[in-house]
């Protein structure tokens, strides 16, 4: 929406958990063909796509359960392709085909 | 703690037969579980089915520390405890319950609540720690103590559907050592804790009992293999390997359950996440961290303050 | 079984408040577990930890068969017995432990084996069977009159250091209707046995009390999400949906639990593998299935001789 | 072994699990280069990697524990990526690059 180019696409999947599910229409896999280029012409980073699903995927509008201040929200992990984010360079980390992106919320109730 | 001059009992054959016959335990492995001694930080949901495998096994001593008392609405999880019990200290209540499965192992009640001020006397007393807490404030005290005086830690956590555990801190390593490989602590996994609008209890959200029951008998054993098989003794000092990589510890898994109530156990329900290793500026075991043991007594870091960092007004 | 013309006593809200704010669950899943009718079939290792948290969560009738009673050598991993009950019959001494937790449930004691002769009977007065056995005979026993009297089955098993579980014939299906996709038997995904030589039980082989605790925790989790969401009942009978592939249950995953001693959790630690659906050709549930309850009762099949063909003279 | 083409062979992994592992020195995991065919020269299939394993890969002189009849022994599950193999047309089923199969002995125990 919102003029994001139109032309190709990267096909990936998202999966959220640890309650994050509810902000995306309590689904916890979702399909996505995420622009290849972001609004400024560069390759679709883990930042773009995190801007993108707030946009385009998220169903609820308590959007600061997933981002404060423009950067996922504390209390959530990013793992890429079953790894954690930080060890693929974070937001910075160019998105590849066919790639994984799991969000999950901490847990501390016991 | 390798058991060297203590044999087993006829009633300790007897009674722990079963697992010293499965391959890589025998004699020595449940003579390392004999003579060790394991601290479990809350006596609900996680807590009771962790204490019912760790007590079944025979290790040693066993600490349990708990402030709350026994409630009605406690007991479709906390299986250790019983209505009869209602009103009466989790502690207590759950030692009752263990010295009945197995008499043999020494049973060490802290009926009141982890604080700054006396987590590392009582944890500095045993050789392994299991987070079964319910919440960040307590996660976070634990972690920073078990860096400061050298314990693993096994950690786990539950609410409404999803479960999560990991094995932190093991082998254990000394603060500020980051050259190398080795196994992160709790803040180099979750650096910082959710704001508290976004957190919620067991209380206020729900739990289902057997998600919080598999990740407490999943604690009890990873405890066990850590124990029986001296995976926290570091490779240096014997007992352990160079092989860490294979073993988990290094870049540690952080499992993830996921309980769906309207399908059946399927590919997605375990999922196993590969963490980062120790990190180089971790507040508590990087190379330049400025966390002591007399500062966490004295009141710094502030945990509560740490948890509450202002947030919006919205729940999760 | 939706439990409509029966309120929650206050009692009742209290103790499972906690499950019952969980999405999903709420008023309606209490009441279909309150009026629910389960078997768990075998006390031991699989059945204690399985029966805490089907008691736990306030299954209205719990029935528990097994002929065996308590010893010593069971109590490292059988956590609903105790050292004082040792002698007593494990049904009794499960009983005990269960009242003492929830004192709501109607609990049914079956003190002695399942047999040809009696499994039908038990069987076909229940919602949902738990196969917690140790034995081969005994589970194509329980599966093939679980077909035959329509009753879905969770069922699981653990040895030394592997652990497995899987949710059959679920929602149940009348033998012979093997046109569209419905849920195998347990025949439909073992077809036969393993040669005796091969098999070890736990007392012979050993088992370490987490692998068979999480599989009996497991069991009790299927159970309840397939009775708080009826997922037992067919979708053209109301209650389910045709969603079935989504739902794991007519290509069931078989869970594989694989307990390392020598590393900590880890990417192979749980697999799930997808199973085929039901077979044309089952000996139980196909479509030219001689298997009767008259013929069960009557001995045939010989379910002994079944499960002792000839086989080589060594022992895995 | 014993006239086995040296020429092309498939990567694959080979899991044992449930005991079967002790057969194969102890270890859950093998990597295994397999003949891209058979001695006769056709494909290789399952049952041809069941055959290799027995004369390759087995370190235990109890071969009955694995096969019986020169097929798989009952009471052993094979997972061919994770999917039982009667999904995927059992011993004929033809092996692919970096297929994953999963050799499972049943339990009994509880
Ligand atoms: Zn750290
Ligand atoms: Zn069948």
């Amino acid at each position: 929406m919102s003029g994001a180019a139109e032309s190709a696409t990267i096909p990936i999947t998202v999966d959220f958990s640890g309650g994050l599910e509810m902000l995306f229409d309590n689904q916890r896999r979702h399909t996505v063909a995420l622009p290849t280029v972001d609004p400024s012409g560069k390759p679709a980073t883990v930042a773009f796509l995190i801007d993108y699903l707030c946009k385009n995927l998220m169903r609820d509008p308590r959007a600061e359960l997933f981002v404060l201040d423009n950067h996922i929200r504390p209390g959530i992990l990013v793992l890429i392709n079953d790894a954690d984010w930080e060890l693929e360079g974070e937001e910075a980390y160019e998105i590849q085909p066919n790639d994984n992106i799991l969000f999950v919320s901490t847990l501390h109730g016991g | 703690a390798n058991g060297s001059g203590r044999r087993l009992t006829d009633d300790e054959f007897e009674r722990y037969s079963r697992q010293m016959i499965v391959p890589g335990m025998g004699k020595e492995g449940q003579l390392r579980l004999i003579n060790s001694r394991v601290l479990i930080i809350g006596a609900g949901g996680l807590g009771c089915p962790a204490a019912q495998y760790i007590a079944g096994a025979g290790v040693g001593t066993i600490g349990i520390i708990d402030g709350d008392v026994v409630e009605a609405s406690n007991l479709h999880r906390q299986v250790g405890h019983s209505t009869s019990r209602i009103g009466m200290k989790k502690v207590d209540s759950l030692i009752a319950h263990l010295k009945a499965l197995n008499p043999l192992p020494t049973y060490v009640p802290y009926p009141f609540r982890l604080t700054p001020q006396n987590a590392a006397d009582i944890i500095s007393k045993y050789d392994l720690i299991l987070d079964c807490t319910d919440n960040p404030v307590t996660r976070y005290l634990i972690s920073d103590v078990c860096v400061l005086v050298c314990k693993p830690l096994v950690t786990a956590a539950a609410i409404q559907k999803s479960g999560q555990l990991t094995v932190l801190n093991c082998p254990p390593t000394p603060q500020g050592l980051v050259d190398g490989k080795y196994a992160p602590c709790y803040r180099c996994c979750f650096r910082k804790p959710p704001p508290p609008s976004s957190m919620v209890s067991c209380g206020e959200a729900g739990i289902m009992g057997p998600v919080v029951g598999m990740m407490g008998v999943a604690q009890a054993g990873e405890a066990i293999k850590i124990l029986a098989s001296a995976l926290h003794i570091p490779a240096e000092a014997g007992g352990g390997d160079s092989s860490n990589t294979e073993r988990n510890l290094q870049q540690p898994t952080l499992l993830i359950y996921t309980y769906d109530l309207e399908s059946a156990v399927g590919p997605y329900t375990f999922r196993a996440l590969k963490m980062g290793g120790r990190k180089r500026n971790c507040f508590a075991c990087g190379e330049n961290s400025t966390l002591t043991l007399e500062g966490i007594k004295a009141g710094t870091p502030d945990y509560v303050q740490f948890c509450s960092a202002p947030a919006p007004a919205v729940s999760l």
